[in-house]
C-alpha cells in the first residue's frame, strides 16, 4: 500500500529522518513509535508532503507521490489528522464534514450555475459518520465551540469521511479523557474490520500495542526495529531507546 | 430639489456597494488584506476612460474592456504575492496601490498625468443622474446575487476554510492557489467596474481620486457594515456614503477647521468600530490572529 | 427556499419601481442634443426672499486646505462687506461653502449638494483644476455659473463648457512669460525646469518647455517630483552638474518649494530661480527670508497699490490679523464677491442672464481688480505679467512683462 | 569620483532619518507584532512640539527638544495603552483590525494638527546653518548634526538592546512572548517600553526632520509610507535590518533620481522591496524573530 524508500530530511545539522525505508501492508494497523524529537512527525509532514523531502522516494500503491503538491497527494487517497488539532474558526462542524467529504467544491463556475447540494440525504451520511466516533455535537455548531476532546474525534471522523486509501493519524489520543481514548481505540477496531489501512503516531503504549497489526520503531531518526507487537517488545534496541521503558 | 441630490448619492452609494463587496471578497472572505485595492479600481476608472475619450469606443466597451484588464492584473498580481505571506503582504499590496499610482501620474503621453481626464461620456441611453441610477442599481443587485451565491456554496465554505488554516485545507486536498486566483480576478473584474462606473458617472479622473483617502473609505465600509456578509456591505456601503454627505447639509458652519473636524470624526468612528465592534455590524467573520503564524 | 424567494421579490421589485420612476422622465442629455427635446424641469427660479445664496467650493481638508482655507477667508471678507453696505439689492447675500477637498468626486458632491438643496445659481469656485472640472459638467446641465479663483489647467475652459469662467490665468499664458523672460532678460540658452507632479505644476511646466524650445532653447533637466517628496540633494545635484543658465521652479505645496530652492542654494547653484506665484507669497517669502533670497516669480498683473486691492489687504489683515498668503488668488476670491453682486443686481439670480452677461464682460472693475476682459473661453485675457524679486523678505515688483 | 561622493552624502541624510524612525517601528513591530503605521504621525508631533516650544514660545532649542520628544513618548505611549493593549485584552487581534486602527490613528493625528496649527508649512530656517564644503560634498550645520548625531544614537540603541538586562529582556518578549512570561518578564511592561523607545527616537527623528524638511500637517502618511518600505525591505524586526533597509533604499532612490527621473523615486523603491521579498520573504536580514 505505501511504500517509503531512503527518506532523508535535515534540518541544518540535525537528521530529524536518516535514511528510513519500510511498507505499510493494506488493511493493517500500523504503529509508528519512539521517543521525543525522533522524527516521528517530521516522516508524517514528509509523508503528506507538508514538507519537503531531503531524498528518497514514498509511493502510494503504484503512484510515485514524492513530488506532489499536498492537495495531489490528499487527492490521490491520503487522509491525515493533526497532533494539534485546529479546527477552522468560523465554520460549523457540517462545513468541517463536507469539506472533507467533497471533491470538487472549489470549483467556480459549477457552484455559480448549478443548484446546490441537496441537504437531506447529505445530512444522514453525516449524522452516521459523527455517530461512529460517538460525537454528538449538532451539526450547525461552530466548531470553535467544541471541547478539545470533541476536537479531536471531529479530526478523526474528517479523515475517515475524506476518500481515502491511507489514513494517518497524527498522536488521536494524546491528552484526552479516558472515555474519548476507549471511543477512539473502538474506532480503530472497527476501521481495521473494514479492511482500512491506518498509519497511527502514538506515545501511549498501552493504548496502541493491543490494536497495532504491525510496528515501527524510530530513534533519532533511523528506524530501528519493524515487527509485530510482541517482537518489539522483547526488542533490545527498543528497549534501549526508551530506557528502562514502562513496557 | 432635493431628491436630485439624494439620487446622486444613491449612485455614489450603488458604485461603493459594489467595490465594498469586491473588497470584502478579499478581506472577508478570503482573509487577504488587500491594501493595493485601489489600484484595481484606479485600472478599471483609466482604461475605460481613456477608451472612450481618446478612441471614442462605446462607454459598455470601455466599462468592460476595464473590467476585463483589472481582472488580468489582478490575477497577475496573485500569482507574484503567492510566496509572500502575513503582514508583508498586506505592505507589499499598499506598494501596488503606489505603483498604479505613480504610473498613473508619469505616464504622461496616456493617462495626461496629474492633469487627470475630463470630459468622460455618459453611456448615451443612461445618460442623467436618474436612468444612471438604475443602471447601477441593476449592476448592484446582479452583483450582491452573484456573491451571495458564490460565498453560500461550496466555493465559499473552500474559501473559508482556506482563511482560517490555509495549510488544513490544503491537507483536505483543496487546490488553494486556484481557489485564490478566483477570488483575485472576480475581485479584480468587480473592483474594475466599480472604478469605471465611477469614471462615467463623475466624467473626470485624476491619480488622486484612488489615493490611500479613498482606500480607508472603502475599508471603514466593510468594517462598519460587516466582514464577510453580504447584506452587511450594503449597509456599511448605505452609511458611509450617505452619513457624511448628510452632514454637509444640515451643518454648514463655514468657519475653516470643520474639515478637519471632519476628518477626525471619519477616522474615529472607523477607530471604535475596529476596536470595540471588530465584526461589524452583521459580520461573523473573526479573522485569522495577528499572532497565528508567530507561534 | 422561502427566504431566497423573499430576496427576489424584493430585487424584483425596486427594479421595477426605480425603472418606472425614471424612465417616464426624458432622457436629459447634454444640451445640444436636447434642445429639441423638452428639457427636465431646469430648479425652478429662485423664490423671492429676503436672501441671496451664492455657493463656494474649494479643499477644507487634506493637504490642498493650504489653498481653499485663504480664499475661503478673502470670500467670507467679500460677503461681510457687502451685507454691511447694505447687501445685494437690499437682500442678505449668503455664501454657502462646500469641501471639495481637492477631488472630483468631492467637487461634484458639493456641486450637486449647493444646486439641489441651496438652488444656487452662481458658484465661486473650485480652487483646484481636478475639483473644478469634477462638477463643470453638473453645473453646465443645470446652467450655473462656475467662476474659478485659482483654477489653471487649460481644460477647465476650452473643456468646461460655456458656464465656465476664471480670472485667474490659463496656465498656458504664465508659462509662456517665463520662458521669453528667461530668453530676453538671461539670454538663457540651456533651462533646468524642476517641477511638482500635480495638475496646476504640469500645465505651467508644459507650456514653459513649448515655448523655450520654440525660442531655440534646450531643456537640459526636466524633473516632475510626486507630492510629499521632501528630499531634493539629488535633483539639485544633477541641476548643478547640467551647469544651465535658469533653473524654472513649479511646486504645488510651499513646503517642498522651500526645501527645493535650500536644496539648490546648497549646492551653490548660481543661476536665477524662475518660479510661478506660490513661492512669492508674501508670507512665504517674510518666514523665509534668507532660502529664498533673489528668487524671481511671475504673477498676472495687478495692481497691489492700487486703492482697492490695498484696502482688501488692509480689511484681511484686521479681519484674520494675518497677511495675504496668496495675494492674487485671494483677491480675486473677493472681487468675485464684488462682480457677483453687480451682476445679481443687473440681472436677477439667475444663471443664464449672468452667463450671457459674463461672456461678453469687458473692462470690469469691482473689488481689488480693475478692467477685467472675458474672452470667448471664459479666459481672462491677461496682457501683462508682474515680476516679483524677493529681496530680504520682501516681494516687490521689479518690472512688468507685456505679452506681446 | 565626486559624483560618487557626492551621491553618497545626498544618501546619507535622509538615509540616517528614515533610518531613526524604521529602527523604532521595527522594535515595537517585532515585541508587540504591532504594525505601528501611526508612527509618521509621532514624527511630526515631534516636529510641531519643537516648533511650539521652539518658535511661538522662543524656549532655547534644547528645553523646545525636550518638549518635543517628551510629547512624542508620551502619544506613543498613549496610542499603545488605549488602542493596541486594550484591543488584545479583548482579545481582537486580527491582522487586518489592527493595520485599520494604526491607519486612523494616523489620519486622526494630522487632523488635529491641521485644526490647531492650520495648513501654512512652519519652516526653521534660521537653525538650519550655514553651508560647508568638504572636498565636492556640501554639508549645512544641521546636516552635520544630523550626520553625528543619529549613528551615535543608533550604536548605543543597539548596545542598548543587546548588553543590558532590559534590552535581553525585549528581545525575549520579541522571540517568543509566552516564554518570556514563564521566565518572570512581564511582556506588557516590555511592549510599552518597545513604544517608548521607538517614540523617543521617533521624537528626535521628528525635530531633526522638520528643521531639514520644514513641516505640515499632511507630511505624516509620506513619512509612514516611505517608512514601512525601509523596514519591510530590512527585514521587519531586525533593527539592523531597518538600518540596511533605509540605506539601501536611499540608495536607489538616489541613483533612480540621477539617472532616471525624480518622479519615478517611489515606484523604484517599492520594486526593490517588492523584489528582495519574493527572494526572502522576511527581508534581507529578517528572520521570524531575531531583533538585531
Amino acid at each position: 500500500m505505501l511504500t517509503v524508500n531512503k527518506l532523508r530530511k535535515s534540518f541544518g545539522g540535525l537528521h530529524a529522518v536518516d535514511d528510513v525505508s519500510f511498507k505499510i501492508a493494506r488493511g493493517k494497523i500500523t504503529a509508528l513509535i519512539g521517543p521525543n524529537g525522533a522524527g516521528k512527525t517530521t516522516l508524517f509532514n514528509l509523508i503528506s508532503g507538508t514538507m519537503k523531502t531531503d531524498g528518497g522516494s514514498i509511493m502510494l500503491d503504484a503512484d510515485d507521490i514524492t513530488a506532489l503538491s499536498i492537495e495531489e497527494r490528499s487527492r490521490r487517497g491520503l487522509a491525515r489528522s493533526f497532533q494539534l488539532s485546529r479546527p477552522f474558526r468560523n465554520l460549523t462542524v457540517e462545513d468541517h464534514l463536507l469539506l472533507a467529504l467533497e471533491r470538487d467544491d472549489d470549483l467556480f463556475w459549477r457552484n455559480i450555475f448549478f443548484k446546490r447540494e441537496t441537504k437531506t440525504e447529505k445530512h444522514k451520511h453525516l449524522r452516521e459518520v459523527l455517530d461512529r466516533v460517538s460525537l454528538d455535537a449538532p451539526l450547525n455548531k461552530p466548531a470553535a465551540d467544541l471541547s478539545y476532546g470533541q476536537s479531536k474525534l471531529l479530526g478523526i471522523a474528517m479523515a475517515m469521511i475524506h476518500p481515502h486509501q491511507l489514513m494517518l493519524l497524527d498522536e488521536p489520543v494524546a491528552g484526552v479523557n479516558p472515555v474519548v481514548r476507549e471511543t477512539i481505540s473502538h474506532v480503530l477496531r472497527k476501521l481495521r474490520e473494514q479492511g482500512e489501512t491506518v498509519f497511527v503516531i502514538e506515545h501511549d503504549m498501552e493504548f496502541i500495542m493491543p490494536l497495532a497489526d504491525e510496528v515501527i520503531v524510530l530513534d533519532h531518526g533511523r528506524m530501528i526495529a519493524h515487527g509485530t507487537p510482541k517482537e518489539i517488545q522483547q526488542d533490545p534496541d527498543t528497549l534501549h531507546a526508551y530506557l528502562g521503558a514502562q513496557l | 430639489m432635493i431628491i436630485d441630490f439624494i439620487i446622486f448619492l444613491l449612485v455614489l452609494f450603488a458604485i461603493y456597494g459594489i467595490a465594498g463587496l469586491a473588497l470584502n471578497l478579499t478581506l472577508g472572505w478570503g482573509g487577504l488584506i488587500n491594501l493595493g485595492f485601489m489600484g484595481f479600481l484606479s485600472i478599471g476608472a483609466y482604461t475605460s476612460a481613456i477608451l472612450t475619450t481618446e478612441y471614442h469606443l462605446p462607454v459598455f466597451v470601455g466599462i468592460i474592456a476595464g473590467m476585463i484588464l483589472a481582472a488580468l492584473i489582478s490575477g497577475f498580481v496573485g500569482i507574484l504575492i503567492r510566496t509572500i505571506r502575513g503582514d508583508a503582504l498586506a505592505i507589499i499590496l499598499l506598494g501596488f496601490n503606489f505603483t498604479v499610482y505613480a504610473i498613473g501620474l508619469n505616464w504622461n503621453s496616456v493617462t495626461r498625468g496629474a492633469l487627470g481626464i475630463p470630459g468622460i461620456p455618459r453611456p448615451e441611453f443612461f445618460y442623467d443622474d436618474r436612468r444612471f441610477l438604475f443602471l447601477v442599481t441593476i449592476l448592484l443587485l446582479l452583483t450582491t446575487l452573484f456573491l451571495y451565491r458564490l460565498t453560500h456554496s461550496s466555493f465559499g465554505r473552500v474559501l473559508g476554510a482556506i482563511r482560517d488554516e490555509e495549510l488544513h485545507a490544503r491537507v483536505l486536498g483543496k487546490r488553494m492557489f486556484r481557489v485564490k486566483m478566483i477570488v483575485h480576478i472576480v475581485s479584480g473584474a468587480l473592483a474594475g467596474l466599480a472604478g469605471a462606473l465611477l469614471a462615467h458617472f463623475i466624467r473626470f479622473i485624476d491619480p488622486a481620486s484612488f489615493f490611500i483617502h479613498q482606500l480607508v473609505f472603502v475599508l471603514s465600509m466593510i468594517f462598519v457594515g460587516g466582514l464577510a456578509s453580504v447584506p452587511g456591505t450594503i449597509i456599511g456601503a448605505f452609511i458611509l456614503t450617505l452619513l457624511p454627505e448628510m452632514i454637509r447639509v444640515f451643518v454648514n458652519l463655514p468657519s475653516d477647521i470643520l474639515g478637519a473636524i471632519r476628518g477626525i470624526i471619519f477616522s474615529l468612528l472607523l477607530l471604535l468600530v475596529v476596536m470595540f465592534r471588530p465584526k461589524g455590524i452583521l459580520g461573523t467573520v473573526e479573522l485569522p490572529s495577528a499572532y497565528a503564524d508567530r507561534e | 427556499m422561502k427566504n431566497n424567494a423573499i430576496w427576489w421579490i424584493i430585487g424584483i421589485v425596486i427594479v421595477v419601481g426605480l425603472g418606472y420612476l425614471i424612465f417616464n422622465q426624458p432622457n436629459k442629455t447634454n444640451d445640444k442634443k436636447s434642445e429639441s427635446v423638452a428639457t427636465a424641469p431646469v430648479a425652478p427660479k429662485v423664490v423671492e426672499s429676503s436672501e441671496v445664496t451664492i455657493g463656494w467650493i474649494g479643499p477644507l481638508t487634506g493637504d490642498a486646505a493650504a489653498y481653499g482655507i485663504p480664499l475661503q477667508k478673502a470670500t467670507m471678507l467679500a460677503a461681510e462687506e457687502i451685507n454691511a453696505a447694505g447687501g445685494v439689492g437690499g437682500k442678505k447675500l449668503v455664501v454657502a461653502y462646500e469641501d471639495g477637498n481637492c477631488d472630483g468626486k468631492g467637487g461634484a458632491a458639493a456641486a450637486q449638494k449647493l444646486i439641489s438643496i441651496n438652488k444656487v445659481q452662481i458658484i465661486i469656485g473650485g480652487t483646484c483644476s481636478g475639483e473644478t472640472l469634477g462638477f463643470t459638467p453638473i453645473a453646465n446641465e443645470n446652467k450655473v455659473v462656475v467662476f474659478s479663483p485659482s483654477a489653471s489647467s487649460p481644460d477647465l475652459t476650452t473643456k468646461g463648457g460655456d458656464y465656465a469662467f476664471r480670472f485667474y490665468p490659463s496656465d498656458a499664458l504664465a508659462g509662456k512669460v517665463a520662458a521669453s523672460y528667461a530668453m530676453d532678460t538671461f539670454k538663457a540658452k540651456k533651462a533646468a525646469v524642476i517641477t511638482a507632479n500635480t495638475d496646476y505644476a504640469q500645465g505651467l511646466h508644459r507650456v514653459f518647455v513649448e515655448s523655450f524650445k520654440n525660442a531655440g532653447g534646450e531643456v537640459t533637466v526636466d524633473e516632475s517630483y510626486n507630492s510629499g517628496t521632501t528630499d531634493f540633494r539629488t535633483q539639485a545635484l544633477k541641476i548643478k552638474n547640467a551647469k544651465v543658465d535658469v533653473v524654472y521652479i513649479v511646486v504645488q505645496l510651499p513646503t517642498e518649494g522651500i526645501a527645493l530652492v535650500k536644496a539648490l542654494k546648497d549646492q551653490k547653484i548660481v543661476a536665477p530661480l524662475l518660479t510661478a506665484e506660490i513661492l512669492i507669497g508674501r508670507e512665504i517669502a517674510k518666514n523665509n527670508k534668507d532660502v529664498l533670497e533673489g528668487v524671481i516669480g511671475f504673477e498676472a498683473f495687478f495692481d497691489e497699490k492700487a486703492e482697492g486691492a490695498a484696502k482688501f489687504t488692509a480689511a484681511f489683515k484686521a479681519k484674520y490679523n494675518e497677511d495675504l498668503a496668496f495675494p492674487f488668488m485671494q483677491t480675486i476670491a473677493y472681487s468675485e464677491g464684488y462682480l457677483f453682486k453687480e451682476m445679481i443686481e443687473k440681472y436677477g439670480n439667475d444663471g443664464v442672464k449672468i452667463q450671457a452677461a459674463l461672456a461678453k464682460l469687458t473692462d470690469w472693475s469691482g473689488g481689488g481688480l480693475k478692467n477685467m476682459t472675458l474672452d470667448e473661453n471664459g479666459d481672462v485675457v491677461w496682457k501683462s505679467f508682474s515680476i516679483k524679486k524677493i529681496t530680504n523678505g520682501d516681494v516687490p515688483s521689479i518690472g512688468v512683462f507685456d505679452m506681446k | 569620483m565626486d559624483l560618487i561622493l557626492q551621491l553618497i552624502s545626498n544618501v546619507l541624510i535622509p538615509g540616517l532619518l528614515f533610518a531613526l524612525i524604521a529602527a523604532g517601528f521595527s522594535l515595537t513591530y517585532s515585541v508587540t507584532r504591532v504594525l505601528h503605521l501611526a508612527n509618521g504621525g509621532v514624527v511630526i508631533v515631534a516636529g510641531y512640539g519643537f516648533y511650539t516650544g521652539y518658535s511661538l514660545w522662543h524656549w532655547p532649542i534644547w528645553s523646545a527638544s525636550l518638549l518635543a520628544i517628551a510629547i512624542a513618548i508620551l502619544t506613543g505611549l498613549f496610542i499603545n495603552a488605549q488602542i493596541h493593549e486594550r484591543m488584545r485584552e479583548h482579545g481582537i487581534v486580527s491582522a487586518a483590525g489592527m493595520l485599520v486602527a494604526t491607519i486612523s490613528v494616523l489620519l486622526i493625528i494630522q487632523n488635529i494638527l491641521l485644526a490647531i496649527f492650520g495648513s501654512a508649512p512652519k519652516s526653521f530656517a534660521d537653525l538650519q546653518g550655514t553651508v560647508h564644503e568638504f572636498g565636492p560634498v556640501i554639508f549645512t550645520d544641521h546636516e552635520i548634526r544630523i550626520l553625528v548625531l543619529i549613528p551615535i544614537l543608533l550604536i548605543i540603541f543597539i548596545l542598548l538592546l543587546k548588553k543590558t538586562k532590559t534590552g535581553k529582556a525585549l528581545r525575549a518578549v520579541a522571540d517568543h512572548e509566552q516564554v518570556a512570561e514563564v521566565v518572570g518578564i512581564a511582556s506588557r511592561k516590555m511592549r510599552m517600553l518597545a513604544f517608548g523607545i521607538s517614540s523617543f527616537l521617533a521624537g528626535i527623528a521628528g525635530i531633526l526632520f522638520a528643521i531639514e524638511y520644514n513641516l505640515d500637517p499632511s507630511m505624516g502618511i509620506m513619512i509612514t509610507v516611505r517608512m514601512i518600505f525601509r523596514a519591510i525591505l530590512g527585514g521587519v524586526g531586525s533593527i539592523g535590518g531597518a538600518i540596511l533597509g533605509s540605506l539601501s533604499t536611499e540608495t536607489i532612490v538616489a541613483l533612480t533620481g540621477y539617472y532616471w527621473n525624480v518622479s519615478w523615486v517611489d515606484f523604484s523603491s517599492f520594486l526593490l522591496t517588492f523584489v528582495v521579498l519574493l527572494i526572502r520573504p522576511n527581508g534581507i536580514l529578517g528572520k521570524k524573530k531575531r531583533i538585531v
